[in-house]
């Protein structure tokens, strides 16, 4: 048992950290630090730099172009770019819909797609939930008719996360009726510029448009688009699920975000002294700063686990969205009333208007409200509690 | 020992409950938001038809005498239906600090005013840095002949961008953190060396910073004695935190409301999810901190006209504490509760919840308030 | 709307002090404020000595020998009475059963029983749970055969308190098997004297003898110590549950406990200060102290609506309790590492010996262990939310 | 970065396992508690020839020269069977502390004396008032010729009444909450002048009272340097709540097992109570909590030998802090899903709960340990 990491891991760590410096430009970063409004370019940008350099995807094998590394390497060089401020790469491609790829594609379908998704060209979404299916994810009903070599898709999804930039979209359909309801569920590809697609915004409670509904009007998809074999979906979304282990905890972004909230608590002015003197929320921070380092640690000990996280993977999901929420809460808090002020505007780059308070308190209410939704989105906090109750405890 | 309404008390809060179900519904709030203003001049007018304006002022002010339970009872309503008129900023805050410290010219000047809906006015407080310390004031107001040279800046004035008349707090002496040494004075928003600075607030009010560079008041609008303003300071914020605590609880009703109407009718697993124990008990502990909060709230009502400073301020403190915790709670359980739908704008869940929190900032979020609770600790011996 | 007390209040507040002051002795008060063992003689003086005043039933009507007091009377005395460091009367008989007998019961069964009630001269305990009907109490099987003019009890019931000292126990029993389980019940009296009854002490968790577990072996009762009708018994049940309403938040005891807590804090030291001096220790009071006071005044708000409290009652138990354990183990946790000790002897009113840390440690400990009971029993507080949700909010 | 035991400190866990489970009943630790001194001889030496009371010693002095991980191994099983002889007292503590600050003659004196079993040592360092203060000491230790007369009162000495050595921390120099001034004095228990008042503890431990008047100790005695006793005595109950934060989490895993079991099995309204949602996501934090605590003691354990002094005070306070959060919440929550049956002294639940709620309480609660974390944040940067 050693909790330090080895000096092979450190020396990764500051190249990692060099290739931030010298590659990330500084209107990314600045723009993500300062939690402006995030924009399609920056993410494709940033894609692009790392995809130049080999690192554009660090959680995938080498044979399909990523990077190879182990799962501690992923660990540092997510956290690297977090708190150089570099923008979050987009999950869907990455790390949601490639695996399954990988796992579950034909041949095919891997050097179709693969390259996309590393080099930022394709912009993925996902379309699992709909109105009626939402925790009851296997209630979905979007409907995939074969006719000859395509199928008819019909129906709507819904909150689907930055669909309004998507080139493809990721779908279980329902191919079947028969049986339970998992077992007539497809996985297909979707290109989103095909006829009979339309995406519609869902404002968000900050007032940004983030999600989506999608509706498909008798949409004709190439059966060659769809991965493993019909009405075997749910094995692969299942997959999937298990599949995602380090990004549920998020603790790369938590912890820069920490960063910024001991500086912010340096900073704001309470009364003649600075914040971080006020016992109160000093003592509040430091929980939290525990816990994160908590988190931290027991996401390591999950992933270097030879039996791999399965169900208790729900632990890191839960933890990490409650901690994430805190976090921005407390960056909320920081601002006092000033927090309240919404100045659209002021999330644009070239913004140099008035605002109240300082920089850090224009987006902190609004990053407060929309962070709500990390533990709704992605199987609410409530679903994975019934999973450790089921799958952990045999309750 | 009683906790009753009156008749008349029994009777505003039918006629605000149906005026604020029929009339204030989520459509036509959403367009008074989206105005110019943010204030809807035909509801206000109506306010003032209904005697809400002046409820609190003396009779001879155009007023009908109410006091802080009759408040209680409109932001109460106000809370329910997410009224985002100016009420607080310019009735609670501005009007019953002329009330309470003005002189008499001053009051027959400006009460019937407000009471007819014909002004508008906000208290300017707040300073960048003070956070919530309400004796922290930078701005000053230097002596110059007969008038005040004042000179400063301000921040988290209530509606201050849609006033017409700011009372604005300034240092005559004393250090910066002191609680002697300030003066209140009436300031026209149009005069010279004003600069306001107007945001819309993401619970659907306002909210201004302003600065004030070398503008010339007269004496006459000294509001009460020199240096000697905080004690009427603090008790126009601690009327403004009972107001405020009473809106919490009609948006914590209203939450509870919607929320439960939600879980059941929507399903998932075929059956609505209300049927979930641990929804059920999520509810029932929104429902039990709402009681909670509704009783501290009477309590804060009740207390903040008090001139017993230290059983005011520990009614006070204790009350804007666990009305800020129950709204925080309830806010965010709402939310949750209504799933994805509850982080959308389309939903009224979620614009309770963001007035929710941020009632909880102001004039202190719960922290700072349990520690004035607690730093009573210290001096009581009970 | 007034939260003021009105003048005649506070004199009733002035009268009942002063009768305190005047007639609880100091031994008395000694036992109760440092949270000596219970002593059931201690009990039994001090009921003696309120019902020669007049005062020994105070939730009674005048009729039945009772002082008449309106709710709010009845929480000024209670309160006082905590704040003087009275011990608590004993709820079985004057909360308990005595409202079940003065509304179901037949007259002589008022005559017999309601006198020795109010005296102190009949110790009463409950015969409720049993050790398969705990929060589903209407599963419960202790029998009730009637033959001729008696009936032949059998069976077992737990969760005794205080059955070790008494002479009389209201039982829930099983007088018929047939529909559902709440409709066979009926509520009998019996007389812990009668041959076939043995009581054996459950030891606590803090090592004390507080419950039993009390066993019927065809035990004898007269048919006239049934109250109401046969089968009808839980009907009486559940209006006892309506019935007791200001005992459930037990504001008066938890008041006198806090005012005790600040007192200790003040006293105890924490290196070169007084423990009320450490910000993270006093905040935590404050927010227990606001809670309180909220507590208090719902209780209060409830007591004088007219429509009467019914199903939100529940919401006092659990906030009563949830304060109470709060309260105890604030006490503990003021002892610090004193607290461990578990000193028996010191229990006792003469005791002289060594002890660990202050006086107040002593009991501090095994008090918190105790008071887990309070989320526990009388209903738990997972049954209470169950009310709510049911009763209140129709879920 | 790696969690795994080693092979060597897999076969300790399993060995400790099964002793736990078929030789420290239930009952079996109900008489041993019992007994006049709380400890059964016949097991301490079972635990010496296992090689664990001298487990972190030199191999020059009879031990093994393991380290913190293979003391959390002991504890987390110790933890699980609540063992309750004076490993932590007399192995830990004392026998930590002469290893570390001790001269050679010291321990090869003392050391092997632990390892074989025959010795048992306890340290005496908290005073009355003190409160989890680590440098308030009022204890004197005056020179005099070549020995020093020890006077003070000492409490929370844990096992104090059973060892026949005591490790008393006096000033030698300074004011009472100094830092420098301490130092360390090896103390025969049937020294003239040495008063010890034992007691049961409520979790089945020993502690004792202990005072000293007039107590006359060699020169040889001192342990370590005059004056400079303090970072030995820091380090020492550092590795002190290492142990019991590994302690607690075998204690929250035996929790969360009965609780489990009993859930499963315990019918009420027809089916067991498992069954119901509430329980279960209570069941589902409480092994959350647990999994977090568990993490926590490994971090402590790895920190808890460091010499750099602010990375190991964050680490351990923070340790401290979640576990005894844990220990409050799983020991709390195990009582209440048990039922009745939780609160009375028949079942293991209850002792569970006893013993983790005592260890929230040893060497700082969670509240005092969050106060270190917090008042670093005012010196750190990072």
């Amino acid at each position: 048992m050693d909790l330090n990491y080895t000096p092979e891991q450190e020396a990764f760590r500051a190249e990692v950290r060099q290739f931030l410096e010298d590659n990330l430009p500084d209107d990314i970063r600045e723009r993500v630090q300062k939690r402006l409004r995030p924009d399609k370019a920056m993410t494709e940008r940033w894609q692009k730099i790392l995809f130049d350099k080999g690192w554009g995807a660090s959680t995938w094998p080498k044979e399909f172009g990523g990077t190879g590394w182990d799962p501690i390497q992923q660990i540092i060089f997510e956290e690297e770019c977090a708190l150089a401020g570099a923008p979050r790469q987009l999950d869907f491609g990455l790390r949601m819909v490639a695996p399954v790829i990988m796992t579950f594609g034909n041949d095919e379908q891997k050097q179709r797609f693969l390259p996309g998704i590393v080099s930022g060209e394709d912009w993925w979404c996902q379309g699992y939930s709909e109105p009626g299916a939402g925790s009851d994810l296997a209630s979905l009903r979007t409907s995939a008719k074969r006719e000859g070599d395509h199928y008819i898709v019909n129906g709507q999804k819904t909150w689907t996360t930055l669909g309004q930039h998507a080139d493809w979209i990721f779908c279980l359909v329902r191919t079947s009726n028969e049986g339970k309801p998992q077992q007539g569920i497809s996985f297909l590809l979707i290109d989103m510029n095909t006829p009979g697609i339309e995406v519609r915004p869902i404002i968000m409670l900050d007032g940004e448009h983030e999600i989506n509904e999608v509706y498909f009007d008798n949409v004709k998809v190439p059966a060659e688009n769809l991965i493993g074999e019909e009405n075997q979906g749910w094995t692969y979304a299942k997959f999937l699920l298990g599949h995602e282990r380090t990004g549920l905890a998020n603790v790369g972004q938590w912890k820069a975000m920490m960063k910024r909230l001991k500086e912010v608590a340096r900073q704001e002015q309470d009364g003649q002294r600075p914040l971080i003197e006020n016992t109160r929320f000093r003592d509040r921070l430091a929980q939290l700063d525990a816990e994160l380092r908590a988190l931290e640690l027991t996401v390591l000990r999950v992933l270097t686990d030879k039996r791999g996280p399965g169900p208790q993977a729900s632990i890191l999901k839960i933890r990490g969205t409650e901690i994430g929420q805190q976090l921005f809460e407390m960056l909320m808090e920081a601002g006092g009333q000033d927090a309240s002020a919404h100045i659209s505007e002021a999330l644009e780059l070239d913004y140099n208007g008035p605002r109240a308070g300082s920089m850090e308190a224009t987006p902190s209410a609004g990053d407060y409200f929309n962070m709500r939704k990390l533990s709704i989105f992605g199987g609410s906090n409530e679903i994975q509690r019934n999973i450790i109750s089921q799958l952990v405890l045999g309750l | 020992m009683n906790f009753d309404l009156s008749e008349e008390q029994q009777m505003l809060n039918d006629s605000l409950r149906r005026f604020v179900t029929n009339e204030y519904g989520f459509e036509k709030r959403g367009e008074i938001i989206s105005s110019g203003t943010g204030i809807n001049r035909a509801t206000w007018s109506n306010f003032a038809e209904m005697g809400l304006l002046g409820f609190t002022f003396p009779e001879d002010y155009d007023g009908l005498g109410g006091n802080a339970i009759d408040t209680m009872v409109v932001m109460e309503n106000f809370g329910r239906g997410l009224v985002v008129e100016p009420y607080l900023a310019t009735v609670v805050l501005a009007g019953g600090l002329i009330r309470d410290a003005g002189n008499d010219a001053q009051k027959a000047d400006i009460l019937p005013g407000i009471a007819s809906g014909e002004r508008l006015l906000a208290l300017a407080h707040y300073e960048p840095g003070a956070r919530y310390n309400l004796s922290h004031v930078q701005t000053t107001a230097r002596k110059d002949g007969d008038h005040f040279l004042i000179s400063g800046q301000k921040t988290a004035v209530l509606h201050g961008g849609q006033a017409n008349q700011l009372i604005v707090s300034a240092r005559t002496s004393g250090g910066v953190n002191d609680e002697s040494g300030l003066s209140l004075f009436l300031v026209d928003s149009s005069a010279k060396g004003v600069k306001v600075d107007d945001f819309a607030t993401h619970d659907g009010h306002r909210t201004a910073e302003i600065s004030f560079s070398n503008v010339t008041v007269s004496a006459d609008n000294l509001i009460g004695a020199i240096d000697e303003a905080f004690p009427a300071i603090e008790k126009a914020v601690d009327l403004g935190i009972a107001a405020l605590c009473a809106e919490a609880v009609g948006a914590m009703e209203a939450m509870n409301a919607a929320t439960l109407e939600y879980i059941k009718t929507r399903k998932q697993f075929g059956v609505p999810i209300g049927k979930f124990q641990v929804l059920q008990h999520r509810m029932a502990d929104m429902f039990i901190q709402t009681e909670q909060a509704k009783t501290m709230a009477i309590l804060a009502a009740s207390e903040a006209g008090s001139d017993d400073l230290a059983s005011r301020r520990e009614a006070i403190s204790m009350a804007k504490t666990l009305v800020g915790q129950a709204a925080r709670y309830v806010g965010q359980q709402g939310v949750q509760l209504h799933g994805g739908m509850g982080v959308t704008d389309e939903m009224f869940a979620a614009h309770l919840f963001k007035r929710l929190t941020l009632i909880n900032l102001l004039f202190g979020d719960a922290d700072h308030h349990l520690a004035q609770v607690s730093d009573g600790l210290l001096t009581t011996t009970a």
